[in-house]
């Protein structure tokens, strides 16, 4: 198989003086879709931050596109092509669903002039036509499944080759849950793109996901792939 | 020891710096001098200086300190009247003697202070009297907002009252104020003869500024000025004030010897460029007067000091002849000057002889007294 | 009657006081409207831009010197608003009130560094002769009102920068990343915005601003080392009436402010109005304590 | 005409003895768009309601408007007989209103413990504030809540430093340490596994009958574990009201909310 | 579990804070070092000990007002004069004979006694007004702000204006309160000569135990629930809204109580130095109220104390010989405390303070390590 598209290799980070993450190893393969799973408070949060490079690696390494990124600044990260959909919806909350969006052009930088220049691309608003008759209003005025839909968009405008979700679904209504679990879906079909996705609930974790790893305490336990094991079997280790 | 020591107490730091700093110098100059030409009943002078910081409050823990525990046997300093006011229970609880080199506006007379710097019937009133006499009629008094120019325009009031001429109007701006657009426009409005300008430092720039902008240069209405000197002049930028006037008891331009061998020798030290200011010639002169009371009296003491320095004789300074009279205060002459184009006074007037300090105007203050003889 | 040019007057004058405010205040509401920053170093900013003015002039004299002195004090203050971001400000981001007083120590040092080499008395900085002169009304029931053109110029030059301010942050992509950046600083930087770019490209358009506010201010006054701190006080009780740094809002409260004091100062003198128009912010905010352009958020603390 | 209970219900002189609360044809209009529109709903003591509705239905500004942070534009809301509608939010909490906040609203600074003492505290006055002791019957629930949420290990921790999950718990052990009458729990789940799911269903379910919960989430196996009656909004407006059976079958329901797959097994 | 709660919380007591035993040892003797002073140093250093002690007052209730409610005050000169102003008011009048009117206000024009310094004949409500003056146009004043929910560097900058204002204020109105030059000449309060030394020391003294026991009081303060809430409404104010707590008291006590102990140390500072003017009360002064506390450390009650005697003995020391260095320091300090230091000298002492000061001084160095 290739080169993984991301690789961490005996990564740890912490924050101040307590450390959150130990000796972290993750590949997640081009093309491929990982969830991550596990308990409250286990550092799922803390590794997609790590990757994004909001946190700093304390120890270990992290490679991108065969290149190692490690210094490099979240800004840098998402221009090199990875996109991030933070949990709790950090949408821009004084700038309209249009503004928001185009923040997202931002990591087009330095990737050919002519992308940044089209605007947000079409196919968002297919994935998400709900942005498309809210385009004007200010994203914190939003509901919470509105907010959630334009943190996606907002990462998909940069046109990432890596997608980072943080519980995507989380506080979002049935239909549209089904609809972004659809849009992932096709994403990763007609995009491309990778995916790695910390999700609570295996169910969508097996259907969605290649692989999986669980998370304790801060450490990768344990690692499979979805077509070979079964949420049941794996559940133990998420719901103690 | 072969020591005496004496405190210079002025604002190093602070709004008040920049004036300040220039008397220091002077101060210094004078003490320097004295030491080179063999100090003061045999014993070298030595100068503690200390910081008022442009604040009362600091002038008279600065004194306090000079005195109670520096051991200095006289002080020469301050400048605003609230630093003179604030030292001055000081001096007075501790027994000792402050020289005070600035123009202020009378209204006290402690035995504590010796006060070189003109009364206003020493500069202002002589600037009226000018005036009057070049026939101008309407008065405008503008001022920064403290205390000189509030008390120096109350007894300008009065007099111009008395000589049946006309207020045109009042106004002061905060120290350091920089709007004038307002004042201007009540100038414009109320169309005097001749500004009476009492304004501060900075202010005056702005002021005349404004003026100039508004279309009155001091050539269409004239400006007295009672605190612009030859320092503020350059650094305004003599063209901008050109052609206005001021009241002084000193001016560089003044002939003499005395002033030239103190011209020069203040350029010798701070650049030639330096200008020479009154406050700074009354600082210099207070230093000489004190030498000359102690020798006098032949003897450190304050009170022994303080009974020879009113009974000196009129001695030879820069600022001509002047002599301390019975109320402490000086006797000197009022000169009012022109500025020229390169920063300097032309001087245009000046009183009959020297006028008798009086803390007390008669008009203003009926009773109380402070007599000079 | 002979009160009508007064009245006139003071409300030109008023229109002249608000241009000053808005080019003061104007570096200010950037910086804290899109930062959170408030830089008390800002009055010095506008006394490194007389400064710069004054060497401009002595080096191009003559009539167009001060259209000279204008970039160039621009671009002075902006490379010194630069210094001042990567070493200080950078460090106290998310700590408002402690840049507040960081700043205030770098104004301390810049106040005593423009003694130390200027001196302490100040410098000129003369109207041109194209400046020097005023329009007066010869006739009818304005008769007498006198409009000085360095005013007008002063005028045009806030309304010229407002213009330009605004034209630049609502066509180019600049004003929408500052917002974005000053709303999620993490959020933004993950989406591809080089955060520190921003944070400092608006720092330094602040100070730059100040600057060139510093020019004009330096006809109508003094450049001494502490010219900013007259107008800092009141260019925060700008920035406080017109609500988080939004332009209009800062234009408005310009504009109030100037009004106000202007046509108090007919009734009651300098000082007073000052106090006055503190009673009138405290009044204003019991009306409209967001200032006088509100933003609305659900966010629970924002 | 969507009011689920008639207006002439509601009022300030005469309340039902059993009603608690009576939202009384509200409607929240922002610059034009009205997130709220002429709606009512009525909430009995002791009792449990779920609320749901499509994102951006309105949930959040009923809350929002009960509580105060946001203010009707017309209607009334009337608790324990009197209407509130226009006091201030304190005021309203401390008559015994106290809602969990969509996006965790703890104080970052202060320790867990801390967080739960302020939330229990009875007196909310500010002039008595000034005394040291705590009293006991606070100081026991608040040890008690500590255990519920699962917190009782991080008692000490600066709250800012949880994970969101347990952001979420902390959340939940203040409303319910408040002891008010009536809590509004905006999608307490968000962010929990399927375990904690079931504990604060569990903790929920306990809770009513002492006070009454209004409880707004997305996720139905969630909401099948309530058991409680459902009331649907949309655009609003009152939609439905039912079991939760009955909403899961309904037809209307289907198409603006549940969407086609109603076998989904988590989320919906 | 109850026990384990109640172990190093602030809510166990009102002395929580104050950990017996060895660590007592150290204040005691502080204290008693400063009881002996007056036989220890000059009459001279004495006085300046004496006034930055009343300083230090104030400096402790910024500690409330900044640190703990994280409101700051840009503000505190305009209360510190109004102390100073009621006690001066007092003492002018003090030493007239009856009828007769203060020197200023005679050379101002004025021919009687403005109402309101009529009051202040009477020794009581000089006292009074020290503490009551400041305190109610404190609560009146940030009420009025409060309430509305403006809070942050936006009531920093308005308690600036405030400060200006007030300066500005008492200039303009010199014929009734002496304008620029301030009150000054004060000879006796409440009948005792201030210049014997039993008043100057016993004035010292006083000044002392207040600082011990307003020490003592805040720190019992701090401990109690208003501590806790006021820190509480510091982190979220809006979260504190809707827990039923109503902000704007608690905010307005803190400055209020800022306020009062403002006031206090204006008056007996003004008695200290013997002059009260407006050049204690603007916008520098104020700001300069502020260094003193950022620099102690403005969580830290000791630290307030420590760090307005460190300002202040400086400024003494350093300013006569090094005028223009002074300034240069001064700015340099501040920078520096607030980028490097943000817990001040009191951050320093605790071992974490220590630990982390160099931690940042190597991020000064070395770069960034967010
Ligand atoms: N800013 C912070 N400072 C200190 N500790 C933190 C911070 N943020 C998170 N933590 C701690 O790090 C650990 C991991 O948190 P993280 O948010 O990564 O968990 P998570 O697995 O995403 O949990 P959840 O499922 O609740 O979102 C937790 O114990 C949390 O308390
Ligand atoms: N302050 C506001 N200004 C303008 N529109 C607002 C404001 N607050 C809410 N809205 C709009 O009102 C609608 C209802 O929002 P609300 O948050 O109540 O929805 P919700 O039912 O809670 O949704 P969700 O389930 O996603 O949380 C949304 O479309 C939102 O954009
Ligand atoms: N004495 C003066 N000029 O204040
Ligand atoms: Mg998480
Ligand atoms: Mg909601």
């Amino acid at each position: 198989m290739a080169e993984p598209l991301l690789t961490l290799t005996g990564a740890a980070t912490s924050y101040g003086q307590s450390q959150v993450l130990w000796d972290i190893d993750l590949a997640v393969p081009a093309g491929g879709a990982v969830a991550l799973i596990g308990r409250n408070g286990v550092g799922k949060t803390t590794l997609l931050k790590t990757i994004i490079g909001a946190q700093r690696l304390t120890a270990g390494r992290m490679t991108f596109q065969g290149c190692d990124v490690s210094a490099l600044g979240p800004h840098q990260r998402a221009r090199a092509g990875i996109g991030y959909v933070p949990q709790g919806r950090h949408i821009f909350p004084h700038l309209t669903v249009r503004e928001n969006l185009e923040t997202g052009l931002s990591a087009l930088a330095g990737r050919g002039g002519g992308a940044m220049k089209a605007g947000v691309p079409d196919h968002i608003f297919d994935l998400f036509p709900k942005l498309a008759q809210i385009i004007n209003r200010k994203g914190g005025v939003l509901s919470g499944g509105e907010q959630q839909q334009l943190a996606i968009g907002r990462a998909l405008a940069g046109q990432p080759s890596l997608l980072l979700l943080d519980e995507p679904t989380e506080g979002i209504q049935p239909s549209v849950v089904q609809q972004i679990e659809d849009a992932l879906r096709r994403i990763r079909a007609d995009l491309g793109v990778t995916v790695l996705i910390v999700e609570q609930y295996l169910d969508f974790a097996w259907s969605f996901a290649d692989s999986y790893r669980v998370m304790q305490r801060g450490r990768i336990i344990r690692a499979g792939s979805t077509r070979e094991e079964t949420a049941a079997e794996v559940a133990h280790l998420v719901n103690i | 020891a072969d020591t005496v020591k004496v405190g210079v107490l002025q604002s190093l730091t602070g709004t008040m710096a920049i004036s300040e700093v220039t008397v220091k110098n002077a101060e210094i100059l004078a003490i320097d001098e004295i030491n080179a030409s063999g100090g003061v009943l045999g014993k070298k002078v030595e100068a503690v200086v200390e910081d008022g910081g442009s604040d009362p409050a600091i002038f008279a823990q600065k004194a306090t300190k000079l005195v109670q525990d520096g051991g200095v046997v006289t002080v020469f300093g301050g400048w605003t009247s609230a630093s003179r006011k604030a030292m001055l229970p000081v001096f007075q609880k501790l027994k000792s003697l402050l020289w005070y080199p600035v123009q202020f506006e009378g209204n006290e007379c402690s035995p504590n202070i010796m006060y070189s710097g003109a009364q206003p019937n020493q500069q202002i009133l002589p600037a009226l009297q000018w005036a009057v006499e070049k026939g101008y009629k309407s008065y405008f008094l503008i001022g920064s907002d403290y205390v000189f120019p509030r008390t120096a325009n109350l007894i300008l009031k009065k007099h111009i009252d008395a000589d049946k001429l006309k207020v045109a109007g009042e106004e002061y701006v905060p120290l350091g104020g920089t709007d004038f657009s307002a004042v201007i426009a009540k100038v414009q409005a109320a169309k005097p003869d001749i500004i009476f300008s009492t304004l501060n430092g900075d202010s005056n720039v702005s002021f005349f500024k404004q003026m100039a902008a508004a279309g009155l240069p001091s050539a269409k209405l004239p400006v007295m000025s009672f605190s612009i000197g030859e320092q503020e002049a350059v650094a305004m930028g003599p063209s901008l004030v050109e052609g206005s006037y001021a009241a002084w008891n000193y001016f560089q331009s003044l002939d003499g010897a005395a002033n030239k061998k103190f011209v020069a020798a203040y350029q010798a030290k701070f650049g030639a460029g330096a200008a020479v200011t009154d406050p700074m010639v009354h600082g210099y002169v207070d230093v000489y007067a004190w030498k000359a009371a102690v020798e006098k009296a032949g003897s450190f003491d304050p009170e022994k000091v303080r009974a020879a320095a009113v009974a000196l004789d009129y001695l030879d300074t820069a600022m001509g002849k002047v002599k301390f009279a019975a109320n402490q205060s000086l006797v000197q002459t009022g000169y009012i000057g022109q500025l020229d184009p390169t920063g300097q006074f032309k001087i245009i007037w000046q009183s009959k002889g020297t006028i008798d300090p009086d803390p007390y105007d008669p008009l203003v203050f009926p009773g109380k007294k402070c007599p000079a003889s | 009657m002979a009160e009508w040019p007064l009245i006139a007057g003071q409300i030109f004058n008023g229109f002249s006081v608000a241009s000053l405010y808005v080019l003061a205040a104007l570096g200010l509401a950037l910086s804290f409207g899109l930062m959170r920053v408030i830089n008390m170093a800002h009055g010095e900013m506008l006394m490194l831009g007389g400064y710069l003015a004054y060497l401009t002039l002595q080096v191009v004299p003559g009539p167009l010197g001060i259209l000279v002195a204008m970039p160039v004090a621009f671009l002075g203050a902006a490379a010194v608003g630069a210094v001042l971001e990567t070493t200080l400000i950078k460090r106290l981001s998310a700590r408002p009130l402690d840049t507040l007083l960081a700043t205030w120590g770098v104004s301390l040092i810049l106040q005593q560094a423009a003694r130390n080499i200027f001196g302490a008395i100040g410098v000129d900085v003369r109207a041109p002769q194209w400046l020097s002169h005023a329009y007066t009304v010869q006739s009818g029931l304005l008769e007498g009102l006198t409009i000085p053109a360095t005013r007008l110029f002063i005028l045009a030059v806030a309304f010229a920068v407002m213009g330009a301010l605004s034209l630049l942050l609502a066509r180019t992509r600049i004003g929408l990343l500052v917002r974005a950046v000053n709303q999620d600083r993490g959020m933004a930087a993950a989406a591809g915005i080089n955060v520190r770019a921003v944070d400092l490209s608006v720092f330094c358009l602040g100070t730059g601003i100040a600057g060139l506010a510093g020019v004009v201010l330096a006809l109508l006054g003094p450049v001494t080392p502490n010219v900013g701190q007259s107008y800092v006080v009141p260019a925060f009780l700008v920035v406080v009436l017109g609500g988080l740094g939004s332009l209009k809002g800062t234009a408005i409260a310009s504009l109030i402010v100037g009004l106000f004091s202007a046509l108090v100062q007919i009734l009651v003198d300098v000082s007073l109005a000052q106090v006055l128009l503190l009673l009138f912010v405290i009044g204003f905010i019991q009306f409209r304590p967001q200032g006088v352009v509100a933003v609305r958020s659900r966010a629970l603390d924002a | 005409m969507n009011a689920q209970a008639p207006a002439s219900h509601i009022g300030t002189t005469a309340p039902a003895s059993n009603l608690l609360l009576a939202v009384d044809g509200v409607t929240v209009d922002f610059d034009g768009f009205k997130a709220l529109n002429g709606f009512s709903l009525t909430l009995d003591r002791g009792t449990l309601r779920v609320l749901i509705g499509p994102n951006g239905a309105g949930k959040s500004t009923l809350c929002d408007t009960i509580i105060g942070r946001v203010r009707a534009t017309s209607g009334r809301v009337i608790f324990k007989g009197q209407d509130i509608t226009h006091l201030p939010e304190h005021e309203i909490v401390r008559r015994g209103i106290c809602r969990k906040f969509q996006t965790p609203g703890v104080l970052p600074g202060l320790s867990v413990l801390d967080n739960l003492m302020i939330a229990a505290r009875r007196d909310r006055r500010w002039w008595s504030s000034f005394r040291h002791g705590v009293a006991a019957e606070e100081k026991a629930r608040v040890a008690d809540i500590l255990e519920t949420i699962g917190l009782a290990d991080r008692a000490a921790a600066p709250a800012g430093q949880l994970a969101h999950g347990e952001k979420q718990w902390l959340e939940i052990g203040m409303v319910v340490a408040t002891r008010a009458d009536l809590l509004l729990l905006d999608e307490p789940t968000a962010g929990m596994g399927p375990a904690e799911t079931s504990q604060t269903a569990a903790l929920i379910r306990r809770l009513v009958g002492q006070h009454t919960v209004l409880v707004i989430d997305h996720d139905m196996s969630f909401l099948e574990q309530l058991d409680a009656r459902v009331t649907v909004m949309h655009q609003g407006q009152f939609l439905k009201e039912g079991s939760v059976a009955a909403i899961r079958a309904d037809a209307d329901v289907a198409a603006v909310y549940l969407g086609r797959a109603k076998e989904n097994t988590h989320h919906g | 579990m109850d026990m384990s709660l109640r172990k190093n919380t602030p809510l166990s007591g009102p002395l929580a804070g104050i950990t017996f035993g060895r660590s007592l040892a150290v204040p005691l003797a502080v204290v008693a070092l400063g009881v002996l002073a007056p036989w220890l140093v000059s009459a001279y250093e004495l006085n300046l000990l004496a006034r930055f002690l009343a300083m230090a007052l104030l400096a402790m209730g910024l500690v409330l007002v900044w640190g703990q409610g994280g409101v700051l005050s840009l503000g505190q000169g305009v209360f510190f004069g109004l102390g100073g102003y009621a006690i001066a008011m007092h003492m002018k009048l003090a030493a007239l004979a009856d009828g007769d009117l203060p020197d200023f206000m005679v050379w101002s024009g004025l021919d009687a006694l403005p109402w309101w310094w009529v009051p202040f004949k009477s020794p009581l409500v000089a006292i009074l007004g020290v503490v009551l003056v400041p305190g109610a146009l404190a609560a009146l004043f940030s009420w009025a702000v409060f309430r509305r929910r403006v809070g942050g560097v936006y009531f920093a900058l308005i308690t600036q204006a405030l400060a200006l204002a007030f300066a500005t204020l008492l200039i303009s109105q010199q014929p009734s309160t002496g304008g620029f030059n301030g009150l000054t000449d004060f000879q006796t309060v409440m009948g005792v000569d201030l210049g014997t030394p039993a008043a100057v020391h016993g004035l010292y003294w006083l000044t002392l135990a207040l600082v011990v026991g307003v020490f003592v009081a805040l720190r019992a303060l701090m401990a109690s629930r208003y501590g806790l809430l006021l820190r509480a409404i510091r982190d979220g104010e809006n979260r504190i809204r809707f827990l039923g707590y109503d902000p704007t008291p608690f905010k307005v006590v803190a400055f209020t109580i800022g306020a009062v102990l403002a006031g206090l140390a204006g008056a007996l500072f003004t008695l200290h130095a013997g002059v009260v003017s407006p050049a204690l009360v603007g916008v520098v002064p104020s700001i300069e109220m502020v260094i003193w506390v950022a620099v102690g450390g403005r969580n830290s009650l000791a630290g307030a104390i420590a760090g307005t005697l460190a300002v202040n003995l400086a400024k003494d020391g350093v300013s006569s010989a090094f005028p223009d260095l002074w300034l240069y320091a001064l700015g340099l300090v501040f920078v520096l405390v607030v980028t490097l230091l943000p817990g001040g000298l009191a951050g320093l002492v605790t071992d974490a303070g220590a630990a982390g000061w160099g931690k940042r001084l190597k991020t000064l160095i070395i770069g960034e390590a967010k």
